[in-house]
């Protein structure tokens, strides 16, 4: 064997290694720039307490509820209208419509986050608060709404590939046995296609939950705990891109790390579970 | 030959993308007769089958040409008219594939699958016709135990005669059959055959066959399928 | 003219911090970088708080704050401070908005989430938006310190991260109060009379309206190279005069 | 028989419906956009007062005008593109070709892990590396150009892992077998072989990881972007960006001159992510056109 | 079969995963004859081949268990060594498989592939032995004028004709063929048997085929794969 030959698999073990190393090395920094705060006891106090740093109170739970109000509404809003147009691809309209929507749907993963935020400032902020005269303008429903436009491509290309992935066979034989495209959606797509139906959902809503700009513009960034879809609320994700300004010695600037680990944990239990449910599907 | 005309064709053609499978076919079918299609593998057999229940349709870059009208009972029907009913179409003219294909559930459900799409409920009657149609394929006896196992167990003869059972369960008007003793011994293909005859009185029946023997046996009308032309045998 | 003194000089010159000094800093940095484009000048904003901050770490040349750095700041990170402008905070609201004047308690009383709707001082029937500032703002602090007694600041409150962030929220929201730099003011937002007096650059000067603080920049030790002569250059008659274009007081 | 049954029709009117909610919310996106932006696109909103080829040869430093913000998005996704390729290639090789099945399993969900890490906890990271590195090692380490594209690449590298990985492992057995039949060493099959079948999944993998760069805002505002650097001189500098251009814009813009600047800037960055997705589109048609003829 | 022992397998036991596909293979291959394999469909005779050029190791869950000993021509090595060579061993071991695999590249580059590999670059020999290796798997005159086009539009029997062409470039002393006349009609079989019939002086065969007929013309040994075992026919 060639030194070349010998090489060449060190060279592409320690590429990969090194990735891995450095996606582990994310979550501890993360851990450890937050232990001074947790070593004096204060995780609990911070991961429920309420946002004050006038008052020394630096809780983030407020945080954490935002970032979980403003994704799950933008996949409620965007969950439905994804499964419809990848049914429009895959089972109404499979012919030349279909392909067109598909182009377009791939052509709006090419769209940048800012333009969806940009475009809710001066276009869906203020229809929200004329239309609701609740608030600002800035809340979830705004954020979700965009977040929503924003997540859907992701949702949609993979139901799509999740339902090509049927077998033709199980198609074809419902079909020759008089099913409607109804029956077949509901006895043999959905029932085969689910898992993957799932993974892309959780793929989505971490999506939605890692998202920084659309939240940060659109939601006016207050610190309550929200209690409609019409307050302003702050993500996690904004948290960390406001306070970031802070004195690096207070606890204030400390929290974001907290904010970071959290957020790092809650995607990486959703990768699990969808790698699981993924799984499931084979 | 004299019973009625069910199935007439006319210019019929066939192609894939560029390529034509079928060039101008015309021919009928009767009423209650078994007609055979044979000939060498990839001429479009198979293909020719799925054209009468417009599962073609379900292919990629496949496209039919001319007119195919069956009569099933209220006078001839243009099946490639747009906006036909084709599940309809599908429930009348049954198919059962090259390939077994049972769906992934169990062997009863696979059975009373058609009359679920048919909106059918009465569980005694279900009961009934599905063992009804088992018996029909020769099934009943070597299943009745295990018609809860998922029907993907059974092995490959097993399976084409599940499929059988399952098109047969709706009591089609004509029946399309591709190559449906090619997995089964010899003895399965007696009594298989036997059933053909008898369902003859039933419905009518197109079906692709390699076997001579087994053509000369059972069908009342031959064609060989060569060159784009299906010629009469 | 005094930008001879970059002549010949090169490198690159890091600013950062409270976003009222960000006008100002633009265009000295545009007419330094026209004259000698060897000069490299980077301007970022962040806050007061994040200025001084950065500067004491030694992460910028000069760290602006809008506020004075405390004691405990200057001794900690041994800064020195040259304060260029004077500045005052005065609350605004949307000019189509008919409440023009408040007196402290109801600013107050806004700002702790008490007061609701502009109604309840002769407005329109409709929800008052707060916006505020975060912690690393010197407008905020002085703001609250100076106008707010330090009283609470509804949680409601929507944030923004700048005094450009501020204005633009405050004029795209009819039913907005906010609260801006004075040299931030002009006619796309309606300045409010706290207690009587208009913040405007006469009643800061005058002392007339006592929501007023100093416009800094601060250097780590005593200020050398690119950052002192930045800073010489501000102090200069022609560098004043940039501050008084844009709106603030000049010092000099 | 031409009854079409109630819930088909349902279907069909749901994802008719779907369909026309999703392609209606971007159209009026991008035609908001092209109406208040539309008019400001010219050369002057990209260079000001500066005369173009100066501009281009950094001859003169642009003021006021998008140049310098441009030219920072494209020397990032420089940057963060050429770091992150061959790390992922050879990454994506590693799982696809030479890792024993447990070893892919465990870097698989790793992989798929950084995939999912929310982009600014990535800048955070970067961020605090940085302040480390100025702290303990060197006080001339600052948030720069550099560590925005280190930081950029370690983003967008699941994309390119991932499709060298999935690209390779599509590629039937037969093919795979064929050249080692031959006598090639392993190294050979990747190199001759694997590769460039998979070059055109790769394309798309890369063009994925280009619009990531372009558009990313939260990792850069974290790392090294600032309102106002010009050009970038060197890696060690701050720089402009497109994406926060227009974030700090359609924030802090201070009338209604510059709002028009912010239109044009998202217009010019919707612009340039869709001729990447177009351009990506094409080379990977001419690939799969050419498959054999490249190897 | 007075000629020297080639290939030597003792105590051969192949697996996958949990299957036991052979059991306990014991037999002697000698020097330049045709070693011929039949038997039914699915027991292992294609995993056989792919035992002697180790081939089998790029399988999943393949695993194999013995010794298989071949001589080169410095007496015999244990092919399954840990680190012996695979490169060289498939240099010597040449190889045609059930389906064609042609590379998608064009037909001139298909054979001068493994030249590549072998890092050959003189122009001028490599277009003799290009035309040498068409011509004896007989293929040179139908592609002369097509050298450049994609091997993939070929025909199934040609590039059949292609992959035996370009295993036979290199020259190896042991050739696996695995139904090598498969999707070849009458005259080609002819040639190709011939062919290999003339090969024989060159290098020792073994080959997998379904054609009683063709097995006792060409073949020197004979043996059947069934449960597991290879009996001599
Ligand atoms: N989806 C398809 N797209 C393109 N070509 C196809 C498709 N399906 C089949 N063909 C081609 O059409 C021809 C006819 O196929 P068909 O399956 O009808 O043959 P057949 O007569 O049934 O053969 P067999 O006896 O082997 O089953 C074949 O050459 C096949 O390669
Ligand atoms: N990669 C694999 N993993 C698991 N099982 C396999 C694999 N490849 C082949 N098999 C199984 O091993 C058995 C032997 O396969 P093989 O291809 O050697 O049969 P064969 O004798 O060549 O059959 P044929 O005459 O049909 O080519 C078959 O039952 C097959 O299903
Ligand atoms: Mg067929
Ligand atoms: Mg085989
Ligand atoms: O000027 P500030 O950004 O610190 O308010």
């Amino acid at each position: 064997m060639s030194l070349k030959d010998k090489c060449a698999p060190a060279v592409f073990a320690g590429a990969s290694f090194l990735c891995a190393a450095v996606t582990l090395c994310v979550l501890g920094f993360m851990v450890m720039l937050s232990l001074p705060v947790l070593e004096s006891g204060m995780l609990w106090k911070i991961l429920t307490d309420s946002w004050s740093p006038d008052h020394g109170r630096f809780g983030i739970l407020a945080m954490i509820a935002g970032t979980f109000y403003i994704a799950s509404l933008s996949l409620v809003i965007s969950f439905p209208i994804s499964l419809g147009c990848s049914f429009f691809m895959q089972i109404t309209h499979k012919g030349i419509a279909g392909r067109l929507l598909k182009k377009f749907v791939q052509f709006m993963t090419a769209i940048p986050t800012v333009i969806y935020g940009f475009v809710g400032v001066f276009l869906l902020v203020p229809l929200v608060r004329d239309l609701f005269s609740h608030g600002s303008g800035m809340s979830i429903l705004t954020a979700a709404i965009m977040l929503g436009l924003l997540i859907s491509p992701t949702m949609i290309l993979f139901f799509c590939a999740s339902f090509e992935r049927v077998p033709k066979i199980y198609t074809d034989a419902v079909d020759s046995l008089g099913a409607t495209s109804f029956q077949k959606l509901l006895y043999v797509v959905l029932p085969q296609a689910w898992p993957g139906v799932l993974t892309g959902l959780i793929l989505a809503f971490g999506r939605a939950m890692g998202d920084t700009l659309v939240a940060l513009m659109l939601s006016g960034n207050s610190v309550m705990l929200p209690t409609s879809v019409l307050d302003s609320a702050r993500t996690l994700t904004a948290h960390i891109a406001m306070i970031i300004a802070a004195d690096f010695d207070s606890i204030e600037f400390k929290t974001i790390f907290v904010s970071g680990a959290v957020l790092y944990l809650m995607t990486g239990l959703g990768i699990f579970l969808a790698r699981i449910s993924g799984r499931r599907m084979e | 030959m004299q019973n009625p005309i069910k199935i007439k064709i006319r210019h019929l053609y066939f192609y894939y993308k560029t390529r034509t499978i079928l060039e101008n076919i015309n021919i009928d079918i009767h009423a209650n007769t078994i007609t055979s299609i044979t000939g060498p593998s990839g001429q479009g057999k198979s293909s020719f089958l799925t054209i009468l229940n417009r599962l073609c349709h379900n292919m990629d870059g496949a496209r039919v040409d001319g007119q195919v009208t069956i009569d099933f009972g209220n006078g001839f029907e243009d099946i490639f008219q747009k906006n036909y009913a084709l599940p309809e179409l599908r429930k009348r003219v049954g198919m059962v594939f090259q390939a077994p294909n049972p769906l992934p559930v169990s062997i009863y459900k696979n059975v009373t699958f058609p009359l679920k799409l048919a909106g059918k409920k009465n569980k005694d009657s279900i009961r009934e016709k599905v063992k009804n149609a088992l018996e029909h394929a020769f099934l009943w006896d070597e299943v009745k135990d295990r018609l809860s196992d998922d029907a993907r167990l059974l092995s490959g003869g097993q399976q084409q005669r599940l499929c059988l059972a399952r098109s047969l369960v709706l009591d089609p008007q004509v029946l399309l059959l591709d190559e449906p003793t090619s997995s089964l011994d010899e003895t399965s293909v007696q009594v298989i055959e036997e059933l053909l005859a008898r369902l003859k009185n039933r419905c009518t029946i197109i079906m692709v066959s390699h076997y001579m023997d087994q053509v000369k046996r059972v069908a009342d009308q031959q064609f060989i399928l060569r060159d784009r032309q299906l010629k009469p045998g | 003219s005094e930008l001879d003194a970059f002549k010949g000089e090169k490198g690159v010159l890091r600013i950062a911090g409270g976003t009222a000094h960000i006008p100002v800093m633009k265009e000295v940095a545009k007419r330094i970088m026209k004259m000698n484009s060897d000069i490299q000048i980077t301007i970022a904003g962040g806050g007061s708080g994040a200025g001084i901050k950065q500067v004491g770490e030694g992460l910028v040349d000069i760290g602006n704050s809008g506020r004075k750095p405390t004691d405990e700041e200057i001794s900690k990170y041994n800064l020195s401070m040259y304060k260029w402008a004077i500045d005052g905070v005065g609350t605004v609201v949307h000019p189509s908005n008919p409440v023009k004047a408040l007196s402290g308690e109801q600013l107050k009383g806004i700002y702790a989430g008490k007061i609701v709707n502009w109604n309840e001082l002769g407005g329109e029937d409709r929800p008052i938006n707060i916006y505020t500032r975060d912690n690393a703002s010197g407008t905020r602090d002085v703001f609250w310190k100076k106008a707010l007694g330090k009283g609470d600041i509804s949680e409601k409150a929507n944030f923004v991260a700048s005094n450009g962030a501020m204005k633009a929220a405050v004029t795209n929201n009819p039913y907005a109060i906010g609260y801006v730099s004075v040299g931030y003011m002009d006619e796309t937002v309606a300045p409010i009379a706290l207690d009587g007096v208009i913040p405007t650059l006469k009643t800061v000067q005058s002392g007339e309206y006592m929501v007023a603080r100093g416009l800094f920049s601060n250097t780590k030790g005593e200020y050398t190279g690119l950052a002192k002569k930045l800073i010489t250059y501000l102090l200069s008659p022609e560098g004043q005069k940039i501050v008084s274009d844009m709106g603030f007081i000049p010092v000099n | 028989m031409m009854s079409q049954h109630l819930p088909d029709r349902l279907l069909s009117v749901f994802s008719w419906l779907c369909a026309l909610v999703l392609t209606a919310g971007v159209s009026i996106i991008i035609g908001f956009l092209i109406l208040k932006g539309g008019r400001s696109l010219n050369l002057d909103l990209i260079f000001a007062d500066t005369r173009p080829w100066d501009a281009i040869l950094l001859k003169r430093q642009v003021f006021g005008g998008l140049f310098p913000a441009i030219a920072g998005t494209f020397l990032l996704i420089l940057l963060s593109v050429g770091i992150a390729l061959p790390l992922g290639l050879c990454a994506g090789i590693y799982l696809a070709e030479y890792a024993s099945s447990k070893a892919r399993n465990v870097f698989g969900f790793i992989v798929d892990l950084l995939a999912g890490i929310p982009s600014i906890v990535v800048g955070l990271f970067g961020f605090s590396i940085t302040i480390f590195l100025h702290h303990f090692y060197n006080s001339r380490i600052y948030p720069c150009l550099l560590i925005s594209a280190l930081s950029l690449a370690f983003l967008v590298l699941p994309y390119i892992i991932k499709t060298t990985q999935g690209a390779i492992d599509r590629i039937p057995l037969l093919t795979r077998l064929t050249a080692p039949g031959l006598g090639a060493t392993k190294l050979q099959n990747v190199v001759l072989v694997l590769l460039p079948l998979a070059l055109s999944d790769i394309v798309s993998g890369v063009v994925l990881a280009i619009g990531r760069c372009a558009e990313d805002t939260a990792v850069i505002m974290l790392t090294g972007v600032v309102a106002t650097a010009g050009v970038p001189k060197s890696l060690f500098s701050s720089f402009e960006a497109l994406p926060f251009y227009i974030y700090y814009t359609a924030s802090e813009y201070t009338g209604p001159a510059e709002l028009v600047k912010g239109y044009g800037a998202a217009l010019i960055l919707l612009l340039i992510c869709s001729m990447l997705f177009v351009f990506a589109h094409l080379i990977k048609r001419l690939i799969d056109r050419r498959a054999g003829i490249m190897m």
